[in-house]
């Protein structure tokens, strides 16, 4: 089923799909674009191809409750979290690297036992809205991961840009609830050709047999030179669309609190600290060779994928431009580089 | 979680009156840790005290928390008691039920509920608490008595008798200070030299006593019972073991220059004694004046010293020493009215500050004990004195009283009274303040008997007329204007602190008032106490005052350091700062802001990838900190912490409050 | 688990203003921490004198007003304080000589800043109490409530959270 | 620059080559282009080869003094090169005893301002842009076959537009000739602005700003002042505060991050330009620096390491910003 609307009547659109639950689509904040629950006079931006932060947010909160607990002279109690009834989410304007990035974290939350009841419970209740890429970002290299720009498996609802008009073919079932929620708003269509797919940015990154290579060259001294320019931030690990880790931490007080996970990220020299003080990965070096294997060579080896889509996210939000492209260059290739 | 025991004291009604202290023990019953709660009428009682022990025994308690009066009244009474039941004192934690909530608060529902927020509060530190042991110190049985005129003297007697070393550093090249100046004393009219010198004398003599003089304090450092000073013992120019007193280098040396002593009113030599009765007996060169020290010329005063005790070369030595405690005597000044422009001062030289107009009356001063005008010789016949030049002053910022003005003006007039009989006096007051033993009666004396003229009002002007001087005032009782031609005018100025007295304090560690005039630890309570413990103020470098109240500081403080010379070993802080090394970056913030130089760096080695590094962290000296905590903000990454009141321990009590 | 987790977080920041409001008799909460020795000494005088303010005031005894870190004011305020009073000696007469003199330069660039962040100027104070004070204590108790309780609850840098738990 | 970026970076490496060949430093600190035109990445430098892709153009923005705390634990002596913001960045360091001056040979670049690439963007009206010229202040932006030219101030970083000192400071050597003064730039524009709104309404500023932080902590990372070994942030005791993105726990880590750099922030906008989200971070930093400058004294962190900061020391008539009576 093809339907379409109009771009000045999205407004409506929003208005409409919002009222059944929370419609999370890339909103501009400042310089950032980022996916949030419209509200009335939010700044949509349907044009800038990859948001600042990806869209991971909408299955993986950056912070939600396990269970409460409260204590009472020695006896300590349990609870769990307040349960508030599950609602249907929207999400609108995702891009196909962003699409394939949520089936990676489906294969980590919840193809497999045991399932992590939380993202579960979210992501069934999402419908998928995907929006096809006219012209890519210079960051953009999608492409060589085998994402198509402008067409992305696993949406509900595939979108793209004809001229003015948005048109929205809906894949499943939830698609067309969708459809039905937007009512009179879309007009039926007869079909309409989807965009040619862009090019984006050719690294020609060595990607066949990577995984191997990376294997064999776990202790090559250039993972020495690489790291040295990370500053040991989390930017890229939460901008980028397929990392997942998060740290559990309590909010309280010893008489009373909560029990919540939130992100984390490899990046950070606290992340591995075990109870006793020691820490596995020492320095910078053994966090970025982690994150870049953990792409490239961990995440295939155990679901035969990688866990990077060319979103280029990382490109662009490093603060010293050491990102995912470098370090498959600087040891990806058919020989190390020597520098 | 740790055993907690929470005990409510009612105070007799005091608390209970107004807390509902069933509702408060039944809340306190589910505070985390809790497993023992108790009330009673007088938990300070031995009764009260036996309930908290034994149920230290009973149920195994590993904190206590009490919710009493203010912790500043009896936290180191239960602090005792949780001691004696075998737990560390410093598990205790004090809940202020009383001062902060039942007296303050008459809404019983109101108090109930804020007594349950301190108690809990309380219980969620006490949770956090640590065992703490104080460090013991020892004490260098030695003091130091900084400023040797009459209190420090009676001072250095005083600990000196006791048994105790003390060593008294004076700057002047001899001890007596501000009394050495005085013809007489009030109310009684001794003759100050005749009290003063052999007060001087048994000071030198004492086997206990080690005089320093010409002498100054450079740096103190350290803490009670172990202050380490540096002293200056400036270069005489004189081999002290060799000479003799006889006085030939004085008589010889051909430059003068003004003595300090005469307040400029006479000439001494640039070698000198400063006053004949001086102690030591040893002279001085004056390096800014000595021709040979000039010039390179000269050296009469060697050839001619008959024992051969004059040793140009002399350095200034630096002494380095020890002591448990120190007690301040440095004195004051008067203030020099040339500011005060209304009055002449400097103008006309028969405007004399009290002190310049002591010298006359003393037969070795600069007029041979004669009262006359310096501008003609005469004597002089109306002589007006005029009070509170610099004291009582709003206007010019100086508030205070300075305390014996009033009483050395009385005497002044007597003795002038009695040298030049023929002169009338006039004093310019705002009150006159005579209080002391014998004092009223002796200006009464001054008043009726040698018909001082007293005139209640202020001098607006002094103004130089031929070779006279009108004095210009007000009758404040009458409202009528005043014009005195006068002969001389004596100013009762200001006595102030030392002019480089704040620095001097900066330098002992010690703080004073506005007025750079020494702090004492408590108006009232602690009045030879400084805020640093183990040092002790005595004499007018803490406030203006008279001869016999700065001899009863003296010996009161010299009791002070006494008592702690006398201790075996002495308590330390225990909640002090500690650092956390592994968090420690290094940057030495909190050193920047310790005020008792308790923190310095010391360097740590560490392993790097199999290579040894070093690096430099912070370190706590637990002698010296006082635990202010003032370090434990200066370091952003929280790796200095202050023990029994740590940041964990003031989040959960935050947390606490907040629930 | 609760969508509502995924609302948006300035409702979040306002959920603890209407969660106060919501108090059928709302009363400010002021936390004050008073230096050992002077202002927590004034505190004590203001009691033995039966010097009455509002029992809104909760103390919290430090040794010295520069024991006062500013992450404990902020933590007040994340947990429900309306108002938080530091307390030190008069300047000069600290017990530890210096302290409050460092406390007024950093206190004063932090009332600035939160002040800057949107904070109501009366809602962080920092007052000088000596020991003999007892009078100026309970009058700045008496004061800082009243001003807070014309402000109304605080909202600002409270954490939704708390309250939930509480 | 961009005009004469060869000869530039020539100059340097000659220089710099002599001390590396030599044996003078063990490692050099530079830039090196990035994927794109418009980055220039840290280099790090050990031999000829390395030099050989050493950069020196608009784009230099990274302040290489941090990395100097850890090279220095493997490298007897580092040279670095620094920009006016860098040089002051290193004397923080160098304050704080994070890194021994003397094991450093400090190479100055007076700096006319790094270049931002979304202002270029925006510059190029729609166009890709694929390179940059630069001549006498003006940038001209080539792309799509046509040419824009834009006074250079316009598309500057936001960290360089109110720069007070281009100059390097304590440098060993300055490597290119000083850059003129700089006009007198509003420094606080946006900080007074800030003021004059009521509680609230800066309240719902910041709100608005500080949501959208990830707690990623690029601005700390990058920042010369937060060079603690452990950070507040991550202390489990106590546990200030938890990685929960709360507005309140924003609020309270982006305050602190302020204050700790209260009289020690040396102003260079690293912590603004690396955040990847936009939040406008100097402000509360220059808030800091504009009331400690009116309270205490004019002071500037990182241009004299021998002046002891603000916040360390006091004078007893110091004004407060609450009352005193």
């Amino acid at each position: 089923m093809i339907k379409s609307i109009k771009k000045e009547h999205l407004a409506h659109l929003w208005e409409r799909l919002a009222s059944n639950g929370p419609l999370y689509l890339p909103v501009k904040e400042g310089p950032a674009l980022l996916f949030k629950p419209w509200r009335e006079g939010a700044a949509v931006d349907l044009e800038t191809v990859s948001s600042t932060v990806s869209p991971k947010e909408v299955f993986l909160p950056r912070d939600e409750v396990y269970m409460q607990f409260s204590r009472a002279g020695q006896k300590l109690e349990l609870h769990p979290a307040v349960q508030e009834p599950a609602g249907r989410l929207i999400a609108f304007g995702l891009r196909s690297c962003d699409l394939r990035a949520v089936e990676l974290l489906d294969m980590v939350f919840c193809r497999k036992e045991p399932v992590d009841e939380p993202y579960a419970a979210r992501r069934e209740n999402t419908t998928l809205v995907a929006l096809a890429c006219g012209e890519p970002d210079p960051f953009c290299f999608c492409t060589a991961f085998g994402v198509d720009p402008v067409n992305a498996p696993g949406a509900d609802v595939q979108a793209w840009w004809n001229r003015d008009d948005l048109v929205l073919e809906a894949e499943t079932a939830r698609g067309e609830a969708l459809f039905t929620l937007a009512g009179e708003l879309l007009a039926e269509r007869n079909a309409v050709d989807r965009p040619e797919r862009p090019a984006t940015t050719d690294f020609s990154l060595p990607l066949e047999g990577l995984p191997k290579r990376l294997k064999e060259r776990f202790d090559d001294p250039a993972w020495g030179r690489l790291y040295r320019s990370c500053i040991g931030c989390g930017a890229c690990t939460y901008v980028c669309p397929t990392c997942h880790c998060f740290d559990v931490q309590d909010f309280g007080h010893h008489a009373r609190g909560q029990r919540f996970r939130c992100w984390d990220s490899c990046m950070y020299k606290e992340f591995t600290v075990m109870a006793g003080g020691h820490n596995p990965r020492l320095t910078r070096k053994e966090r970025v060779r982690q994150r870049f294997l953990h792409k490239l060579q961990y995440f295939p080896e155990n679901y035969g994928v990688y866990a990077c889509v060319g979103c280029g996210r990382c490109l662009r939000s490093c603060p010293v431009n050491l990102d995912v492209v470098q370090a498959i260059r600087a040891l990806g290739g058919e020989t190390v580089e020597q520098r | 979680m740790p055993r907690v025991g929470v005990f409510i004291c009612w105070c007799g009604t005091n608390i209970a009156g107004t807390v509902d202290i069933e509702t408060v023990v039944e809340t306190a019953r589910n505070f985390p840790g809790v497993v023992h709660t108790a009330d009673y009428r007088y938990l300070c009682s031995e009764i009260g005290q036996d309930l908290i022990k034994e149920a230290i025994k009973n149920e195994k308690l590993e904190q206590v928390v009490v919710g009493t009066c203010s912790p500043r009244m009896h936290e180191s009474t239960f602090r005792k008691a949780v001691a004696e039941a075998g737990l560390n004192p410093f598990l205790l934690e004090v809940a202020n039920l009383r001062e902060h909530c039942s007296w303050v608060h008459q809404d019983k529902t109101e108090a109930t509920a804020k007594a349950i927020a301190l108690l809990r509060a309380a219980a969620a530190k006490a949770v956090l608490n640590a065992p703490l042991i104080a460090p013991r110190l020892d004490v260098e049985k030695r003091a130091l008595v900084i400023g040797g005129g009459i209190a420090g003297i009676q001072a250095a007697l005083d600990i000196a008798e006791a048994g105790y070393p003390v060593d008294v550093v004076e700057r002047e090249p001899s001890i007596g200070g501000r009394m050495a100046q005085l013809e007489k004393t009030f109310p009684t009219l001794d003759c100050a030299a005749c009290i003063l010198t052999p007060k001087m004398v048994e000071a030198a003599q004492h086997p206990q006593i080690n005089l320093l003089t010409y002498s100054e304090v450079e740096e103190v450092k350290g803490f009670v019972g172990q202050f380490d000073v540096k002293i200056r013992q400036k270069a005489r120019a004189i081999d002290a073991t060799k000479c003799t007193g006889c006085g030939v280098c004085y008589e010889k040396c051909p430059t003068k220059t003004e003595s300090e002593f005469e307040m400029g009113l006479a000439k001494r030599k640039a070698i000198y004694v400063p006053f004949p009765q001086a102690v030591p007996n040893v002279p001085v060169i004056d390096r800014d004046n000595c021709l040979y020290f000039r010039k390179g010329r000269c050296r009469i005063c060697e050839k001619e010293c008959p024992p051969q005790a004059v040793y140009f070369e002399q350095q200034d030595q630096i002494l380095e020493r020890r002591y448990g405690a120190i007690v301040v005597a440095t004195g004051f000044d008067q203030l020099n009215p040339v500011e005060y422009g209304e009055y002449a001062y400097g103008q006309h030289p028969d405007v004399l500050t009290s002190l310049e107009f002591e010298r006359f009356f003393n037969a070795a001063g600069p007029t041979g004990g004669k009262v006359v005008r310096l501008s003609d010789g005469k004597p002089p016949r109306n002589v007006v004195f005029i009070q509170c030049v610099g004291s009582r002053d709003k206007a010019r910022g100086m508030n205070y009283c300075s305390k014996i003005c009033c009483m050395f003006t009385a005497k002044q007039a007597i003795l002038l009274k009695e040298k030049v009989p023929e002169a009338r006096s006039y004093v310019f007051y705002i009150d006159v303040r005579t209080a002391g033993k014998g004092y009223e009666e002796f200006q009464r004396r001054a008043a009726e008997q040698y018909g001082v003229a007293y005139l209640r009002g202020q001098v607006g002007k002094v103004f130089p007329d031929g070779d006279r001087l009108t004095v210009k005032g007000v009758d404040s009782l009458s409202g009528k204007t005043i014009e005195i031609q006068a002969d001389m005018v004596v100013l009762a100025a200001a006595s102030v602190a030392r002019g480089d007295a704040a620095q001097v304090g900066r330098v002992i560690g010690i703080n004073s008032d506005q007025y750079h005039f020494f702090n004492e630890a408590h108006p009232k309570l602690k009045p030879v106490e400084t805020h640093t413990a183990g040092i002790f103020i005595a004499g007018a470098c803490q406030a203006p005052k008279d001869i016999p109240d700065s001899v009863a500081q003296a010996s009161a403080a010299a009791v002070k350091a006494v008592g702690l010379l006398a201790k075996e070993k002495l308590q330390g802080e225990a909640c002090t700062a500690r650092v956390d090394q592994s968090g420690c970056s290094g940057c030495l913030y909190c050193e920047a802001v310790c005020p008792y130089g308790a923190i310095s760096a010391v360097q740590i080695e560490e392993h790097f990838r199999g290579e040894k590094l070093t690096r430099i962290v912070a370190e706590v000296n637990a002698a010296l900190c006082q635990g202010c905590g003032s370090c434990t903000v200066a370091c952003r990454s929280g790796s200095i912490n202050l023990q029994g009141y740590t940041n964990a321990q003031i989040l959960a009590e935050v947390d606490a409050i907040c629930l | 688990m609760s969508l509502a987790q995924n609302r948006p977080k300035t409702e979040a920041a306002t959920a603890g203003m209407e969660a106060a409001a919501q108090d059928r008799a709302w009363e400010p909460l002021i936390v004050a921490f008073c230096c050992n020795w002077c202002s927590y000494a004034g505190g004590d005088l203001a009691g033995t004198s039966r010097m009455q303010y509002p029992s809104n005031i909760k103390v919290i005894r430090v040794p010295c007003s520069s024991r006062m870190n500013p992450l404990f004011i902020l933590r007040a305020f994340q947990r429900g304080a309306d108002g938080v009073l530091v307390a030190g000696c008069h300047p000069g007469d600290c017990h530890y000589s210096t302290g409050n003199y460092l406390v007024r330069r950093r206190l004063s660039a932090f009332k600035r800043l939160i002040e800057f962040a949107g904070l109501e100027p009366e809602r962080f104070e920092v007052r000088w109490i000596s020991s003999s004070e007892g009078d100026k204590f309970s009058e700045v108790m008496r004061e800082m409530t009243a001003a807070i309780k014309a402000l109304g609850p605080n909202g600002k840098l409270r954490d939704g959270r708390w309250r939930k738990i509480t | 620059m961009a005009e004469n970026n060869v000869d530039y970076s020539a100059k340097i490496r000659g220089v710099v080559a002599q001390d590396l060949l030599s044996g003078r430093i063990d490692l050099l600190l530079g830039w090196e282009k990035g994927h794109y035109w418009w980055q220039s990445r840290p280099l790090f430098a050990r031999d000829q080869a390395d030099l050989e892709r050493l950069a020196w153009d608009s784009f230099c923005a990274v302040n290489l003094s941090r990395y100097l705390v850890d090279e220095l634990k493997e490298n007897k002596k580092v040279g670095v090169l620094l920009k006016g913001c860098d040089a002051r960045a290193l004397n923080r360091l160098v304050q704080d005893n994070m890194v021994p001056r003397e094991r450093v040979i400090a190479y100055g670049l007076p700096c006319p301002g790094m270049l931002n690439y979304a202002a270029l963007l925006e510059a190029a009206a729609g166009r890709k842009p694929d390179g940059i010229a630069e001549e006498n202040g003006q940038v001209t932006v080539r792309g799509g076959g046509v040419e824009l030219t834009v006074p250079r101030d316009r598309v500057l970083l936001d960290k360089c537009r109110h720069c007070l000192y281009p100059n390097p400071v304590h440098c060993d050597q300055l490597l290119l000739t000083p850059v003129g003064e700089r006009q007198a730039p509003e420094r606080f524009s946006a900080v007074q602005e800030r003021e004059s709104l009521s509680s609230d309404a800066r309240f719902a500023y910041w709100e608005k700003q500080l949501e959208r932080c990830l707690r990623c902590y690029a601005c700390r990372q990058a920042c010369p002042y937060c060079s603690c070994r452990e950070c507040f942030v991550e202390q489990e005791q106590p546990r200030w505060l938890s990685k929960a993105s709360q507005p309140s726990e924003n609020f309270m880590f982006h305050l602190i991050r302020a204050y700790h750099g209260a009289g020690r922030c040396i102003d260079c906008g690293e912590c603004q330009r690396a955040c990847p989200v936009g939040i406008p971070l100097q402000e509360l930093n220059r808030k800091l620096i504009k009331d400690i400058n009116e309270l205490y004294g004019h002071y500037e962190a990182g241009l004299d390491p021998g002046q002891e900061p603000p916040l360390l020391t006091y004078r007893p008539d110091d004004p407060a910003a609450f009352s005193e009576k």
